[in-house]
């Protein structure tokens, strides 16, 4: 049974036709991915699985139960979080104070401390400097502060968005050993992204996403052979 | 779309329903027009209970030439656009003989010109201002003018009480305004100094800025021409800043609740009615009206009161007719001629207005007793 | 854009209704008594404030909490120049419509920026300052002395003294600010205002001068709101800053959110139905729950943005 | 010469006293107003008059109005829960439906509620200025706690100012060191994040309602108190003064609102005292819509980056 | 259509700069586009394509660097240090204006000292002033000097003032008699100059000249039409008003000739419904006129949006992503009308992620990657660049294509 599955799930923004029946699943241990061009309904996609957007039609079923009418704190309670594109962290708040937020609704004190110091071990970047605003840090580090958040909300499966947008290469690259670690630890995932590459290598499974359809899915090392995913990133 | 229309038609029908509603009793109406709801309903609370008082006595010895007085009431919230409203209502139904009202000036003044179009008269029992009168001959006043209560005032306080240097706390509106420009004219033809005004909005709670100034100018006394609710309260903070001086102010104060105030105490005031000055008639309309109502009246009530005697009379003189209400009040134009009511003789001069004593009275240990010396 | 309103789409709607306000003075049976007659007139003049307000909130998206400082300053500017120098009403009028629109700007130009909360915000304290400036300086206004004595409106010389003459006077404003109102609705200009509610910035990019077009629609929403003060003053024959309480600001914004903001008939109807309503409501309610109406004001905003924020007349059809 | 001087210093010492009690009355209830627009960044009209049913529930509460007194300590506490409940149901009834209307709805439908509460207190209450009655105030209040020369500051000054501080530093630990002030302060800065965080944030919302009508009502007490007077339309003057202040210090934060309530209680009885008394609401509106023209972030605000 | 010959240089970006607080978008971006042209802005999310099509409109002008579009520049060519020294100076010079307006009237009009200037003051004239800043902190050096004298006057205010504050009603007025010939020049001066200088700075051509920024409208009716990428139509208006919005910029019917239903007003209406009715038609939208525009289907709105940036009548067209959302049809379709633009003579300057499109369609291309250009040239240039692969497709990926 995939631990998450999308079931023809349309999504209209007034009269804008979002999502037009994605159906989409995910299995535990696994690390899938979900590539396309902007505006082909990915980023809608995962708030729809983290019910900020309500699907007007469809299914999401989790662990086989269908989360229809789950607030969204109910679903991070259910152990599925996101780290939402463009990060989204709290500027104002510490980086302290925003890893505590990840850990919000979660009530075992010593077990979120415990957890706190797994990600400054993991992010050692962000221990350094755990009484600093979340808004002084780098973009990067900020990507950081975003997932070590999420994980502190010690998630089964974690929804990435985007995770490289705007990074410099080098930086791309450290997120992603970084998730690929996360990955390591049990967590399943499910990678957004717009570098298709950098995310089909990463990925076992992926999805190319096109105008709010998916129109291919196949295992990651079928897909970088794909002559499709090509044309769709170079125009070639 | 035809659910709106009807909807309007409806509405449309209810309006013109009410209007021409007018019932076709065989009754004389006297309408009355003050606040009787919202901020100063307790003054209206005496108008409404003069006017009842009074008409029911009228009606128990069988009425005017056989007919029942009617009051109708009309409440205008001291709000001008409201009293014009209320005014046209009273001017177009026919039956309307006579109107009592409008307390504040303001209402008052927006009424007048729909009174005078409609050629209603009016008698006024506490709108002081001195435009009233002049401007309408279909306006009677059975109170005095601010002016002369201001003048009273300040002989009062220099020649009585012998104060040298006073500061004034006035209330922004017409009626205090009036009482405070009549008190400095005459203060200053006496020789009494106003060492400071300062002023206040209605709805301010706070006068310890003001009060703080005139703490450092150490007058005399505090003259506060303005209403009751707010003077209350600047005593209490005048004292809670140390300030003894003493404090007087005019009819405005005149109400009960400075009666709760523990730092009121040896306030003065002006007041047009005076229990234990009157005769009998004062003391039989004093108990009957503690009887009726349970409460001690005030001079809205007794100005009232005579008041809807007036019209009362006016009206067994000469009938139910507007015009010749009108002459027959502007006829009681001497004091040979005057009304003879609880608040003394009443007669009016060409504007309308009329003379009257004023009274002093004092706070003394949380009641109101009348100053041992008067001024006359 | 469907800038027609279906009361002006529809003939066989509109026609009728301008029979019945145009005989309404001369309906049998007393009914245009002059209490209703002073209702109607009333009336009228609220359907031109709701006119006026509703060039601001409903066609440029800015509330407007300060309407009544515009509604004042025209009845004291017309109200004062009667007094002082006996001014026929069509010398005065332009004079008071030319002061509104000077502080119109006035108050509009360092606005320009300011997003809704601010703006409704800076709208009412000006607002609560002109009526403030009213009611102390005496020197100017005679302050809560009121100014008694006002002119009624003339013609050609000749004093309008008859209440229905009064009616008919402002019914000519009401139409006169309706032709300019839909006029403008359905102009460049019109557009430009919708342009600036829907997107200020793309509004910018296909060329219209926001700021330019902002100033405009204040100065034409205070010159309406001056010419209703303006007759007020000379039909009340009184004014005084009691007249000019924040709480009318609430109504005039009352009677366009219930008729549906932005349209022109719902402003009418808006003002047609509440303002003969709370003298029904004077007259049902006893006496002491006539606070009440107010109370049922704030309720009926409260309601109408509830179930229906789109008004009783909405301006889309869907 | 040397007299006047102390006159003059004395007076200026006084009017500082008496600025300072009004300022942190302002802050009080500016604190609410703040507090609601950081997190939802709605201008909350109606709060003036929670703080206008803090003191009439005050006055009540020890008048006996309902029927029954209660001791000082109890009513007042009981009147500032009941005021934050009433916070919450205030949002729960007009707000909260609101939440996905434009700005401009959930505006007009403050001042409606706004409107509709006043109305509704003067309903039950009547329009006349009530005062407490004498015997139901701690008579020690009433005194001067301190004398010097001229300068007379009353038990109550000091009460309300170390209230004032009491109540500002317990928001201000709630606020930075408990779970729900982080989930405000979270919410306040991206609400989307935070309800991916597993925040409730219409619980979150309500918490926020009831800390700042809480606060609102106590100014309530306190005011009523101070001035005794408590009066249907006393919330409309005090909310819009104390929104005044809190755009002066910055709408959103908490000691903007602080530092703008004392700026303004300062001004205005500066203003009243040298300038002229009837126009102190005047001063109040004029600092608050120079500073929205200047400052439109106010004093602490933060520019609010347009979120594309 | 100005009748450009093709080739002439039309928009020119030379090292634009763009910074939000501390984080640089766009970072020395020089570009050209020149008539007859299609231009594609490719990079990947993120890149600052979107900022900087928003400095070449002025919605968020750049920080520094210099643009000119057909001889025209449209940014400010004031550093940023000399407008905040002309800032701070015009914050002074509000500020003053507090101390010497109620001096001002108390000369005009002594009966009202010190009772008018607090309302006055605070909310009257003084708002002139404070609009003024605005255009003052753009202004070049000599504007400078004025403020200067405007300071200096408030100053002598503000010395008598403090002069005569013991005791206003003691001291009396014409004590001051030395100051008083001073005073009434100054307070004339500046009544009259606030409202020549509100004039002078809405007129277009002074603000041109002057090196201020240029707003957005202007920008538009110079020429320089433009797209959004999430769309920004006036949903509740008909396609057709959205259109005739677009040909604001080309009418001038003003207030009275609207009112009035002068001719001139009601022709150039007419005019405008049918070139926005012709506009609908070019892009392929002729029967929906009357359709509210927020209810079109997406692809639609799309072409609307492009329908209003043409009835601007633009030299150049700004496309910010016009093919985001669309299937390959619509994209074919786009493809068409975009052709059909730039036959009609007007360049354009697309920014598009479907490559599709925008290799198909784009004479030159420039590619941005945080901020940068890193790679102009044809399409075939473009893609072979490994530094544009790296950037669209990941390091390991270009080094397994190298």
């Amino acid at each position: 049974m995939p631990l998450l599955k999308l079931k023809n799930i349309h999504y209209y923004y007034g009269n804008i036709h979002a999502l037009k029946g994605v159906d989409l699943e995910v299995y535990a241990g696994e690390i899938r991915t979900l590539i396309g061009a902007n505006g082909a309904g990915k980023s809608t996609t995962l708030m729809a699985i983290s019910a900020i957007l309500q699907p007007q039609q469809g299914e999401i079923l989790y662990h086989g139960t269908s989360l229809a009418g789950r607030a969204p704190d109910e679903i991070v309670k259910a152990g599925l979080c996101q780290v939402p594109e463009g990060r989204r962290i709290f500027p104002g708040l510490t980086i302290q104070e925003n890893l505590e937020m990840g850990a919000y609704c979660r009530r075992v004190k010593a077990a979120i401390v415990a957890d706190l110091e797994m990600v400054y071990e993991l992010f050692p970047v962000l221990g350094e400097r755990r009484r600093q605003a979340g808004g002084t840090l780098s973009g990067g580090e900020q990507q950081m502060l975003a997932i070590g958040r999420a994980l502190m909300s010690q998630p089964q499966l974690l929804l990435l968005d985007e995770p490289s947008l705007g990074l410099a290469p080098l930086m791309v690259e450290k997120i992603f050993s970084i998730i690929e670690r996360i990955a390591g630890e049990g967590i399943t995932i499910l990678l957004v992204e717009q570098n298709a590459h950098a995310a089909l290598n990463l990925a076992d499974y992926g999805y190319v996403m096109e105008t709010g359809r998916i129109i291919l899915e196949a295992p990651a090392a079928d897909l970088l052979k794909d002559e499709r995913v090509k044309e769709a990133y170079l125009g070639e | 779309m035809k659910r709106l229309l009807r909807l309007i038609g409806v509405i449309f029908f209810l309006t013109s329903f009410v209007a021409v509603s007018a019932s076709f009793a065989e009754t004389i109406k006297i309408a009355v027009a003050s606040p009787f709801t919202g901020p100063l309903a307790s003054f209206g609370e005496g108008v409404k209970n003069g006017a009842l008082l009074k008409a029911e006595e009228i009606n128990s010895n069988g009425g005017i030439n056989g007919k029942k007085i009617e009051i109708i009431l009309g409440d205008e919230l001291c709000d001008p656009k409201e009293a014009a409203a209320v005014a046209t209502r009273f001017a177009s139904d026919p039956e309307v003989a006579i109107v009592v009202g409008h307390l504040c000036s303001s209402a008052t003044l927006a009424a007048l010109p729909i009174y005078k179009e409609a050629g209603l008269p009016a008698i006024t029992p506490a709108s002081t201002n001195p435009e009233i009168g002049k401007s309408s001959p279909y306006y009677f006043r059975n109170v005095y003018k601010d002016d002369f209560q201001g003048d009273f005032l300040a002989n009062y306080a220099e020649k009585v009480r012998k104060f040298k240097k006073i500061a004034i706390f006035y209330e922004v509106n017409d009626y205090a305004m009036g009482l405070k420009e009549a008190f400095v004219r005459q203060a200053k033809n006496i020789g009494l100094r106003v060492i400071g005004a300062e002023s206040y909005m209605a709805e301010t709670t706070d006068f310890k800025a003001q009060l703080t100034k005139f703490k450092m100018m150490r007058p005399d006394a505090i003259f506060i021409p303005g209403y009751a609710p707010q003077a209350t309260l600047l005593i209490s903070q005048a004292r809670s800043l140390g300030m003894k001086c003493a404090f007087f102010g005019a009819d405005g104060l005149d109400d009960e609740i400075m009666l709760k105030n523990p730092d009121a105490d040896g306030l003065f005031v002006t007041t047009p009615f005076l229990v234990d000055r009157g005769g009998a008639m004062v003391k039989e309309f004093v108990a009957r009206y503690r009887n009726k109502f349970s409460i001690e009246p005030n001079w809205f009530a007794a100005n009232t009161y005579d008041a809807v005697g007036l019209a009362a009379a006016a009206i067994a003189a000469v009938g139910n007719d507007r015009e010749k209400i009108r002459a027959y009040l502007a006829g009681i134009s001497s004091p040979e001629k005057a009304f003879k009511g609880i608040t003394g003789a009443t007669y009016f001069d060409v504007n309308g207005d009329c003379l009257k004593a004023a009274f002093v009275k004092l706070i003394k240990n949380g009641q109101w007793v009348s100053a041992e010396e008067q001024l006359q | 854009m469907h800038l027609d309103d279906r009361l002006f789409s529809d003939k066989k709607l509109y026609l009728p209704l301008l029979a019945a306000v145009l005989l309404l003075p001369w309906v049998p049976m007393g009914l245009a008594g002059p209490y209703v007659l002073r209702v109607a007139t009333l009336t009228l003049v609220y359907m031109v404030l709701a006119l006026g307000l509703n060039v601001v909130p409903g066609f440029t998206g800015l509330l407007d909490l300060g309407y009544v400082g515009f509604f004042g300053l025209g009845a004291y500017t017309a109200g004062l120049l009667t007094v002082h120098y006996q001014w026929s009403i069509w010398l005065v009028l332009p004079l008071a419509v030319m002061n509104g629109v000077f502080w119109g700007v006035l108050r509009g130009a360092p606005t320009l920026r300011l997003g809704d909360d601010y703006f409704a915000i800076v709208t009412f304290g000006f607002s609560e300052l002109i009526i403030l400036v009213i009611r102390n300086e005496l020197w100017l206004t005679r302050g809560p002395m009121g100014v008694p004595g006002i002119a009624r409106p003339d013609f050609c010389g000749a004093v309008l003294d008859q209440p229905w003459q009064a009616y008919y006077l402002i019914l000519f404003f009401l139409l006169l600010v309706l032709w300019v109102v839909v006029r403008i609705r359905s102009s460049r200009l019109g557009r430009a205002w919708f342009a600036i509610r829907e997107d200020e910035i793309a509004a910018e990019c296909v060329g219209v001068n926001v700021a330019n077009y902002k100033i405009i629609a204040f100065a034409l929403s205070a010159a309406i709101g001056a010419l209703a003060g303006a007759f007020y003053a000379r039909w009340f024959r009184f004014v005084h800053p009691d007249m000019f309480k924040f709480w009318e600001s609430i109504l005039i914004l009352c009677l366009i959110v219930f008729g549906g903001m932005g349209s022109i008939s719902g402003a009418l109807l808006g003002a047609f139905i509440l303002i003969p309503l709370t003298e029904v409501l004077r007259i049902v309610l006893p006496d002491s729950l006539s606070n009440a109406r107010y109370l049922l004001f704030g309720l009926l905003i409260v309601c109408m943005m509830r179930w229906r924020p789109a008004g009783l007349l909405p301006v889309e059809k869907e | 010469m040397l007299t006047a001087i102390f006159e003059q210093s004395s007076l200026f010492l006084q009017q500082l006293v008496n600025g300072i009690t009004l300022g942190s009355i302002y802050a009080l209830i500016a604190v609410g107003y703040t507090m609601v627009y950081g997190v939802i960044q709605l201008i909350n009209f109606a709060h003036g008059e929670i703080y206008m049913l803090g003191a009439f529930l005050g006055f009540s509460l020890l008048s006996g109005f309902f029927g029954f007194g209660l001791p000082f300590g109890l009513a007042v506490a009981v009147s500032v829960v009941v005021c934050a409940l009433a916070g919450v149901l205030l949002d729960i009834v007009a707000y909260r439906p609101l939440r996905r209307a434009p700005r401009l709805a959930a505006l007009i439908t403050a001042i409606g509620m706004s409107i509709f509460l006043q109305n509704l207190a003067l309903l039950i209450w009547g329009g006349q200025i009530q005062s407490f009655p004498q015997h139901t105030i701690p008579p020690f209040l009433g005194e001067p706690a301190l004398l010097l020369g001229d300068v007379v500051v009353s038990w109550l000054q000091v009460v309300i100012l170390t209230t004032a501080i009491f109540l500002m530093l317990a928001l201000h630990l709630i606020v930075h060191y408990s779970r729900i002030g982080r989930a405000m302060r979270a919410i306040a800065q991206d609400k989307t994040a935070a309800s991916l965080m597993g925040v409730d944030v219409d619980r979150v919302v309500s918490y926020t309602f009831a800390l700042g009508s809480g606060l609102g009502g106590a100014a309530g007490i306190l005011v009523g108190l101070y001035y005794n007077a408590v009066y249907p339309t006393m919330g409309y003057f005090a909310g819009i003064k104390a929104f005044a202040a809190a755009v002066l210090g910055g709408i959103g934060s908490i000691p903007g609102a602080i530092l703008g309530g004392g700026i303004l209680g300062l001004a205005e009885v500066f203003g009243g005292g040298y300038i002229s008394s009837s126009y102190s609401n005047g001063i109040a509106y004029a600092v608050m819509i120079l500073v929205i023209l200047v400052k439109p972030t106010g004093l602490f605000g933060r520019q609010q980056r347009d979120k594309a | 259509m100005a009748g450009r010959k093709t080739g002439e240089l039309l928009l020119k970006a030379h090292k634009v700069v763009k910074t939000f607080g501390g984080l640089t978008a766009v970072k020395e971006v020089s570009l050209e586009v020149r008539a007859g042209e299609i231009v594609g802005l490719i990079g990947p999310n993120g890149a600052g394509k979107t900022t900087f099509f928003n400095c070449l409109n002025a919605i968020a002008g750049p920080t520094s660097g210099e643009i000119m579009f057909a001889g025209h520049s449209l940014v400010s060519q004031v550093s940023p240090a000399t407008r905040l020294l002309v800032f701070r100076l015009g914050a002074l010079f509000a500020l003053l204006s507090l101390l010497w307006l109620p001096l001002a009237l108390g000369v005009v009009w002594p009966e009202t000292f010190f009772r008018l200037e607090a309302v006055l003051a605070l909310s009257g004239l003084a708002f002139f002033r404070i609009y003024l800043l605005k255009p003052l902190s753009h202004f070049r050096a000599w504007s400078r000097l004025l403020l200067l004298i405007f300071v200096l006057a408030d100053g002598l205010w503000a010395v008598v003032w403090l002069w005569r504050s013991p005791d206003f009603a003691e001291v009396g007025f014409f004590s001051l008699f030395p100051f008083y010939p001073l005073l009434v020049p100054g307070a004339l001066l500046i009544l009259i100059a606030a409202p020549f200088f509100l004039l002078m700075f809405n007129l277009p051509r002074v603000r041109e000249a002057f090196g201020q920024h240029l707003r957005a409208d202007v920008i538009t009716a110079l020429g320089v039409g433009r797209t959004f990428q999430n769309i920004r139509l006036f949903s509740s208006l008909s396609a057709l008003d959205n259109v005739k919005l677009g040909r604001h910029c080309r009418t001038r019917a003003n207030f009275f000739g609207i009112v009035l239903a002068l001719p001139g007003a009601r022709k150039e209406e007419r005019d405008s419904a049918e070139k926005a009715a012709e506009c609908l038609r070019f892009v392929g939208l002729g029967k929906q006129l009357e359709s509210r525009a927020g209810s079109l289907p997406y692809g639609d709105q799309r072409r609307l949006e492009i329908a209003r940036a043409l009835a601007t009548e633009p030299e150049l067209l700004l496309l910010d992503e016009p093919a985001a959302g669309m299937n390959p049809t619509e994209s074919a379709g786009l493809i068409n009308l975009i052709r059909r633009i730039s036959q009609a003579g007007i360049a354009v300057l697309i920014i598009e992620h479907d490559m599709k499109v925008v290799m198909n369609l784009a004479d030159r291309i420039y590619v941005l990657d945080h901020g940068e250009l890193i790679a102009s040239g044809t399409p075939a240039e473009v893609r072979s660049n490994p530094l544009v692969i790296e950037a669209y497709l990941g390091a390991q990926h270009a080094a397994a294509q190298a």
